[in-house]
């Protein structure tokens, strides 16, 4: 017999080969140190580039045809969502404010992000980590554009997205997210993919993207919805490269572990301070609640992370010791962010509220150690002023830590009635910080920390006023000049939502939306 | 041993994917979540090609699964039949 | 000099001539009669086919295209639309009544013009025609299939859809839409194309698609929406060939004028009988209303229709006689339906109600000369008949019309107070009919029109209960055997919706999805 | 003259073409509708595609209008260049 026998296609392993270390080459005419100029001062030993693979084996022709297909599928479900006036789907107006922080705190990131893979990723001799590099540099453009595409309809309704990027770069609690991000680009390379490859992509982005986004699909915003689950599918490959990335530096040299050590507790303490947004979010920020921060923490960081860290203890590396602190805060985290954002409601570019009864019982139901005795009688305080007409909005300056930007809002570990407070001097100044991580990160990079672009002192120096502002005529009003400098009008952008505009429009066209006369 | 996780979206294209992941891992159990499935295992959980195939009736190429994953747990190896999610230890 | 010129691409008109002409052949050992069977016995006379051309000039290879496109639109937006609960977000849960009319009486509608452009477009001795209603049937089973999948989610919730193919064959109201279909793919091919190509898709589809689904997207039905206006892009392409058809036809011979006339003017009555449900659904159905009926008909039909026919003038075509009588009905028709139905509600597969307040205000706003003398007292009546414990359930049958099948419920032109009633003796039997016009369409082909298969005579013949029932036996209840013939579950699927399940479960799901507790 | 129409869906894909056939129609007239906007003129309504093609700034093939069209009124004639919907009469 005479069959023709079909040619064998390559299969995923060789054709991943082919299309990376096939497509690599030795250069002759320069020299590596040259080319590759960063590889080497951050003390991390390379001996085979080659080691390092993809678990996906995804190569750039397959990247493209699946990128497209979420695209498109993306964009028909924004367009559609559009058309049917969807923004009058959700629960109710409180949720469009998770929208705004997501799109000023969250959004700027996922471009930084693609400038730090590109970046990255050029700096490292290895052609596997190369690709997986631009692929989630593309990925990461895609996720800042898509999610500025899927709030743009949004912003043609309700106020305080109207100039996200200027806010990002300016606001004082934006400068929590920015500052995070800020620092993992401008360290070496090894350090940014333990940073933002592994310690926040692995351990972290699941609380952002995973309990998050499926709590606002199920509060009726399907434009998050599909944008959060398109960026989180890639997301699922970003973990894949963080973990790949330290079994691949760990097993090439035992040096490289304590130097890793360092970097999972130093980016693992970070992550999860940037993360008390997400807490709050999730807790008093969706007005269908679908799983408390308490419980995502407990699936995602807390049985997850574990069963992660067991794994890699076979090379030497441990849970990081912040994970200790962590576990006592996670029954107050939430709580202490939202008072924080309560009081600081005049300054912010979204609105806070007091929760309802229904609310408060939720809340004590997922918190029963903490809800009940500290933050409900503060609560119902400031419910009651706010009935009779004294809303507190708090218009001094806090005092920020200098590592992770956030006020000095929590508490001593294990002691929640008691604010934590650590300082160090360095070269004549003193520096104040939320907690022994944060004061520990300082003191290994002092030079680095030192120079933060710290919100409150910005002000206090006159640096976030419009240009032209003299603060010394009288009757001078520093907030209304910050909020100038902001971009936000006061009264509209900002303070309670029962006084918002939002609210009140909201329910003007849902009304619309749904009566005949 | 620890649990790995696979996380889907709740579709027409996963319900198949997710009836073979059941069909092929004892351990697995679903938990279903808004808007997303999320597929537990004990240490290890394989997805099949085969029986997607057989499932669905059509030839199946297991990268197109990153178009409706979400996330996942655990150390990954993919090949043109199998996707593997395991811990070591 | 020497460029090298691109090749320039065919252009549309010749790419058209080559896909479709181009591809056709001239048989040699079979007679044109034997392939072509049904193109002569009308009498319709065509004397050059290749006049025929598709003003798209849509090829196959650019149809699947973008056809594709639209299916991969379409899935994505029900996809994410289901994994939503998207369900919830209709205005409120008597919007799920149209679905239900929409399944059962309009979506088995498209599988049979699936069969009969199939069936039609083989009988053409010309390949244009033959390309462009292999397109159509293709388009067809298309929206069949599309609109099961898109309402198959709501089957998971509401009642009522659970064997749609089912009702359509057998439930009373539905041989008025079924009749219809029937009646024109038993015509000669070019009385199909002529009944459902022109009448129907030209003049008609867009007072069921067009107003009526964009009235959907504003009623939260992002599903409807989307299948809607997938199906309504084909339909631009259905009413382009429906106008060529008639002008093509028109041009080839002028025996053919008068021919034609006479089937314009049966089917533009047939379809307009047939819209009855339509105007009940955009009046009545739509808790959001979005334009009436009425407007509807005006823009869709006197509008625009008076223009084509003004435009079809030059062939000796005049707007059919029956737009008098439509002119006089349209204060009426959708109040007369909705009577009617809310009187039968006990057998059919959808609930009725008695509007509200401010909904009986829109009506009378829309309908000044009509609502508060005629019907507003009517309901009224009923509203507190209901509020009594009296609501009304009509359990006798009506008569209905011989063409149309629809009840007897018109009134008189001119005088609404009276009912129209016609009769026409055949053979020794007498006829009832609805109007004039459904009449005049049985005198012209009595053989055709004795064969109906008329619900009520049916039940009354003992052929509309399960196979061995006994109507004799004491106590025979003959609705109860009447809805199990349906596969319709008394108190569940039919009845008032104040008292349906839908309305308990939509009341009580959409709580949870909102509230906390 | 009587008037020809034609709608198409309301989202971003349509815009510029909305916008293109506002530029070439002077007595085109937009009817916003719930999720579909109708364009209305005086017997005659042109699409070009360069028009389109100038403010989207890339090529575009008229036959896409296919995907985002809901109905029209006129008869209609399609090139390569452009979409008439006209009544003679």
């Amino acid at each position: 017999m005479d069959m023709t026998v079909a040619k064998k296609k390559l299969g995923l392993k060789e054709r991943y080969a082919v299309m990376t270390r096939g497509l690599d080459w030795t250069p002759s005419y320069q020299k590596m140190e040259d080319i590759y100029p960063y590889i080497a001062y951050e003390g991390i030993k390379i001996h085979d580039w080659d080691k390092w693979e993809d678990p996906f084996r995804l190569t750039m022709d397959a990247y493209w045809k699946y990128q497209a297909e979420k695209e498109r599928k993306l964009y028909s479900v924004l367009d559609a969502f559009t058309q049917n006036n969807g923004h009058l789907n959700v629960t109710d107006a409180r949720y469009l404010n998770t929208v705004k922080l997501f799109l000023s705190g969250i959004s700027p990131l996922e471009y930084v992000a693609h400038r730090g893979f590109a970046h990255a990723g050029r700096q490292f001799p290895g052609p596997g980590p190369r690709v997986a590099c631009l692929m989630q540099s593309l990925d990461e453009i895609r996720h800042a554009q898509t999610q500025v595409h899927a709030v743009s309809n949004y912003n043609k309704y309700y106020n305080g997205m109207h100039d996200f990027h200027h806010a990002h770069d300016r606001v004082w609690f934006l400068s929590v997210p920015k500052s995070f991000f800020d620092d993992a680009i401008t360290a070496g390379p090894f350090e940014f993919m333990v940073s933002i490859g592994f310690s926040f992509e692995y351990v972290l982005t699941n609380l952002l993207f995973v309990p998050f986004v499926s709590g606002a699909a199920y509060n009726g915003d399907m434009a998050a919805m599909t944008f959060g689950f398109s960026a989180q599918s890639d997301e699922a490959r970003h973990m894949t490269l963080g973990l790949e990335v330290i079994k691949f530096i760990l097993e090439q040299d035992p040096d490289n572990v304590p130097i890793v050590q360092r970097w999972i507790d130093k980016w693992t303490w970070r992550g999860y301070r940037v993360l008390t947004l997400v807490a709050m979010m999730m807790d008093y920020m969706l007005p269908k609640r679908t799983m408390s921060w308490k419980e995502s923490w407990e699936i995602y960081f807390e049985e997850n992370g574990g069963a992660l860290f067991k794994d890699l203890a076979r090379y030497g590396i441990k849970m990081p010791q912040c994970a200790e602190q962590i576990a006592l805060e996670k029954d107050h985290l939430s709580h202490q962010a939202w008072s924080t954002f309560y009081n600081y409601a005049a300054a912010a570019n979204f609105h806070t509220w007091m929760p309802d009864e229904d609310e408060m019982e939720w809340l004590s139901a997922k918190y029963p150690n903490s809800f009940d005795k500290l933050y409900r009688p503060r609560y119902e305080f400031w419910r009651e002023q706010a009935a009779k007409g004294n809303r507190f909005y708090n218009k001094t300056l806090p005092m920020l830590c200098q590592t992770c930007q956030i006020p000095m809002i929590f508490t001593e570990p294990g002691d929640p009635t008691k604010i934590c407070y650590r300082e160090v001097d360095y070269k004549g100044d003193k520096y104040h910080f939320c907690s022994d991580h944060c004061k520990a990160i300082f003191e290994h990079e002092p030079e680095k920390y030192v120079q933060a672009w710290l919100p409150v002192h910005q002000i206090y120096q006159g640096n976030c006023f419009p240009e032209g502002t003299d603060p010394t005529v009288e009757g001078f009003d520093p907030l209304a000049a910050v909020l100038k400098y902001y971009n936000l009008e006061h009264g509209r952008d900002n303070l309670d939502f029962d006084v918002s505009e939002d609210k009140k429009n909201f329910a003007e066209w849902r009304g619309q939306a749904t009566k005949n006369i | 041993m620890s649990t790995v996780f696979l996380a889907l979206q709740t579709n027409e294209e996963t319900r198949p994917i997710i009836e073979a992941i059941l069909q092929d891992n004892p351990s697995a159990v679903v938990d279903e979540q808004p808007a997303m499935v999320k597929i537990n295992a004990d240490g290890r959980l394989v997805v099949r090609r085969q029986t997607i195939e057989e499932l669905t009736g059509r030839d199946y190429d297991l990268q197109e699964l990153q178009v409706n994953m979400i996330t996942m747990s655990g150390n990954l190896d993919q090949t043109d039949d199998e996707i593997t999610l395991f811990w070591k230890a």
